[in-house]
């Protein structure tokens, strides 16, 4: 049993590409490969077998949202680098890299938008910018997107995907949990609503703060939702995992989400908690 | 250290000379300790430093939670369990009288011999040890008594139960319970602040740290692990993030830096409780006649400003 | 039945003639279905009758409640686990549109065939179900959504596992809670109401029984196997201690009691949902604009006064 | 398994000197044999073994208050018959016949106290008084001890012996949870103190209302502390069950109790948890 146990990020992005990996647009689960155009058309999810692909915050505002009813907030916002921090590479150097790979200043997209005609903010994580990790900069755009739902008086829905807090902003990013918390709490004390749709991974810092914080918690189907990765607990118990360890559907079944909702329905689900929670404006 | 940072860290250390926090030392005769502490926190410090304070941090002789309950508290009760699955040896929770008043603590709390390190799972909490902290809490909260928490884990625990139980709900909760209660809470990180593990108790009004604590977001081993893919290069994370108090009061994360006798409180239990005492009993002192609704309110404001980014890239 | 017993049910029968509740099926073409129901709770419930309620009660068709979910609400929406530790079958909690107008239920839920009846252990909570049920219960009060609980429980589990996670305090906990929601709570027990299992999802601002339900502090067989020594005495038990509808409005131990279609609800179940739709609807108008710090005192004053002791002995 | 389940009272009283049974002042643990006074100096627990045996309510309070200082209140209410119940033997002459065997008039007692010159209110159990069943003479007994509590501004301290709700006054004695609860809940509004102390044995109704409320739990060694006993458990599941089903032992493990403390302790534990709620008065 070891006493130093990383708690933080464990899932990074694959590479697109990257040697030995499958391509990104074939099926892990059965073997499918599809051109992007037809994924896309399937919400990428595999006609096949049902396997969940990941979905970039963009494409997910897109299947999630009334056509051109998203208006982007706090776009400009971009981390700096408080530590100086320096691994094998810069930080900046990452941050830079991650930008010019997602198109997105960073990992998190917030704005106003409507489902189904229905008014919300919404919070959309991007896995692919250093792996959906969680500095400053994700923290800030979260408090405001709380503040945006509290003061346009709509629900907040947001979207995760993450492997944790940013390890490069140190004890800094540590401190987004308390700080997304923190606003989820005036959020919640303005009467406001949080519908937290946690995507494949949800982990580590953002599954501890604001994630588990929803009203109501739908997940997708075969996302991991754990707080210690897989490999992190094998190493460290050295005992064999259950099959579904940290998967949605376990975390069903021992009582952390209410429900799985394939990405088809999860439209109609968004909207359908919407209408509750507006109390059926 | 940046030029401007630099300038923040010495607007700091002028403002900590004065604090209330360090009078206790000072009356005390402490003041070479004092100064020596200053000294370092002035200088930033270097990597060898930080490793050592990450050393201290973890000293297999350090005083943990129970040694400072035991000479700071009269009339102590421990409160057990977690009133649904059990009782988390790994957290500490209980009643007692500081300075007068009756107080609730929670605190982390590792074992001292093989068959107590066990038990107390490393000092790893499950599931059901924030669980028995937040049921504390809330009775601090119904009857108005100050919440003194000490932080003193590796992490939270990588197990299958514990994932099972959802740990990152729990610590989610436990957080969004402190961000809600009406009376002053006050944390100190005693040994090793291991992020969730330790952020699950620390959303205080106040947050101090111990001379030789650390506070990180994932452990040396861990960081070096994932970013130099070698667990080995403990020493260079370390060094890249900077989990020591002197740097962690530069980041406006933490207060106040809580002095330890030389060379370190392993060395002194006696005199590193008398010092954490007058640094927990001034920090309550602080928080006197403030309502719970502003309490709480600037409970969080703390929380949502802290390390604002500057400006942009 | 004691002559003042009598005066007391008459009174109250004079009352409920008048009572918004009623107004639906009358309104309805039931006056029939009305006047039958008011005579055998102005005749007192015949032992044999007694049994008969007993026997409908526990009827393996008799609508549960899922059946009236999907009858009495729009836009359902399931909510599912306790946060800690499972997801118990046997309770439901969701939340969904009643009138126009979002409400959370929470209902005891017992299965239909072999397989379902395992899985949802008989309708037989573990503390997971009232974890789950507080859960919502909270959700309800943190955004002013009316709480809507429907009762359909054998009993609290007899297992080794439920005792564990401590059904006791969890019973205790949910009452609790429910003393403390300032949002309205309407009950109504649709089938059997049996014990702390029911009473844990029970303490609310008004509490209907279908015609055909029973309320009771111990089965019939439980009672006979203690007081007579010989479980197969249930009927006899039944008989003294009056679990059917009409004994518990005169007791004062329910406010009215919601008409079934003939022969019971098993016979039809949209009339029997139409029914009750009725009578929770119209006991939620009489809170509407009520603040809900006078609910929940009222509520609690309704829970402290119940059964006053009239004479001593 | 059965849906017929009794949760009420199944610890019955064994009747003093009932033919097979041994003898009261026989310690069942360790076969060791005590005259009356022995056991009474010794807060009748068994010299030998350690064995906590049933402690009548008026010893009780004997053994915890200051001297003199106990005056009891509500003594004159006694219950009727509401549902003039009849089974074996009408329920008006059980209740006569418990009077008459313990001196009391009903299964609780309760009154203003001091213990270790602390102010509280005193509410204690008598299981010899029909098993301690909860009827509305226990329950409005409690309710008023909450609110001599409130006036006073002193904490609760329950003593509970117990074996569940009194089914001789049907659902009446059901409502005798919430309005426990409902008291305890006002207890707590005006910033009061419950102690809960559980003695052998608390169970159903009393578990599953105002006992496991307490702001503080301690449990008396070897007490039963369950919601269904283990005969009626044993006899649904057919399992074998652990050797401290429901004892104290087994719930301070499964976090359901603060503390385990021996008789001797009691007195000066809740002196010092009254301090603790005094705020050091
Ligand atoms: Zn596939
Ligand atoms: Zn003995």
């Amino acid at each position: 049993m070891s006493e130093r146990i990383d708690v933080s990020i464990e899932h990074k992005h694959a590479p697109p590409q990257d040697g030995g990996r499958p391509h990104p647009n074939t099926c892990p689960e059965c073997g499918s490969h599809y051109r992007d155009d037809e994924l896309e058309a399937n919400l990428r999810v595999c006609p096949h077998c049902g396997h969940h692909f990941p979905v970039h915050a963009r494409e997910r505002i897109l299947q999630l949202t009334d056509e051109d009813s998203f208006a982007e907030e706090a776009a400009e916002l971009r981390s700096d680098d408080p530590l100086g921090f320096f691994d094998l590479r810069p930080y900046t150097e990452r941050l830079a890299e991650a930008e010019l790979s997602t198109g997105l200043g960073e990992a998190m997209v917030i704005g106003r938008a409507a489902i189904e005609e229905l008014p919300c903010e919404l919070a959309v994580m991007e896995f692919g910018f250093m792996g959906g990790s969680m500095g400053r900069i994700v923290g800030e755009k979260f408090v405001r997107a709380c503040e945006g739902a509290t003061e346009r008086g709509v629900p907040l829905v947001s979207v995760t995907a993450s492997g944790g807090a940013r390890m490069q902003e140190g004890i800094l990013s540590l401190m987004q949990l308390p700080k997304t918390v923190c606003a989820v709490e005036d959020l919640r004390d303005s009467g406001g609503t949080l519908i937290s749709v946690m995507a494949h991974p949800t982990t580590a810092g953002v599954l501890a703060s604001f994630a588990s914080l929803g009203d109501v918690i739908v997940a997708e189907p075969g996302a991991l939702l754990s707080f210690t990765g897989p490999r992190v607990v094998q190493q460290t118990t050295r005992e064999k995992l259950p099959e579904d360890f940290g998967l949605a559907e376990s975390n069903l079944r021992h009582g952390h989400v209410d429900a799985i909702v394939p990405r088809s329905d999860l439209r109609p689900t968004v909207a359908r908690l919407l209408r509750l929670f507006s109390n059926g404006a | 250290m940046a030029r401007e940072a630099e300038l923040r860290l010495r607007e700091q250390l002028s403002k900590l000379k004065s604090l209330p926090l360090l009078r206790g030392a000072r009356l005390s005769g402490d003041l070479e300790r004092l100064q020596r502490q200053l000294d370092r926190i002035v200088a930033e410090p270097s990597d060898e430093e930080i490793w050592h304070a990450v050393q201290l941090a973890r000293h297999e002789d350090r005083p943990y939670t129970l040694d400072y309950v035991e000479r700071l508290f009269e009339d102590w009760f421990e409160l057990h369990g977690d009133r649904h699955h059990g009782d988390d040896a790994a957290v500490v929770a209980g009643l007692g009288r500081f300075r007068g008043a009756t107080v609730v603590l929670v605190g982390n709390q590792k074992g001292r011999d093989v068959k107590e390190r066990t038990r107390r799972n490393f000092g790893m909490a499950y599931p059901e040890g924030y669980g028995k902290a937040m049921r504390a809490m809330e009775l601090a909260d119904r009857h108005g008594f100050p919440l003194i928490s000490l932080v003193d884990i590796p992490g939270a625990y990588p197990g299958v139960t514990a994932e099972q139980h959802g740990q990152g709900g729990a610590i989610a909760r436990a957080q969004s319970l402190m961000a809600r209660l009406r009376t002053p809470i006050v944390t100190c990180v005693i040994g090793e602040g291991g992020s969730g593990g330790a952020i699950a108790t620390a959303l205080a009004d106040r947050v101090l740290m111990q001379e030789n604590a650390i506070y990180t977001v994932i452990s040396p081993e861990g960081c070096a692990a994932i970013l130099w893919r070698d667990a080995g290069e403990a020493r260079k994370a370390a060094a890249a993030f900077k989990p020591d108090a002197a740097h962690c009061l530069e980041l406006g994360v933490i207060d106040a830096v809580v002095p330890e006798p030389e060379p370190g409180a392993h060395a002194d239990y006696d005199e590193a409780a008398r010092l954490l005492g007058e640094a927990l009993g001034e920090s309550l002192e602080i928080f006197e006649g403030v309502s719970g609704e502003d309490l709480r309110r600037q409970r969080r404001v703390r929380f949502r400003t802290i390390g604002q980014v500057s400006a942009t890239r």
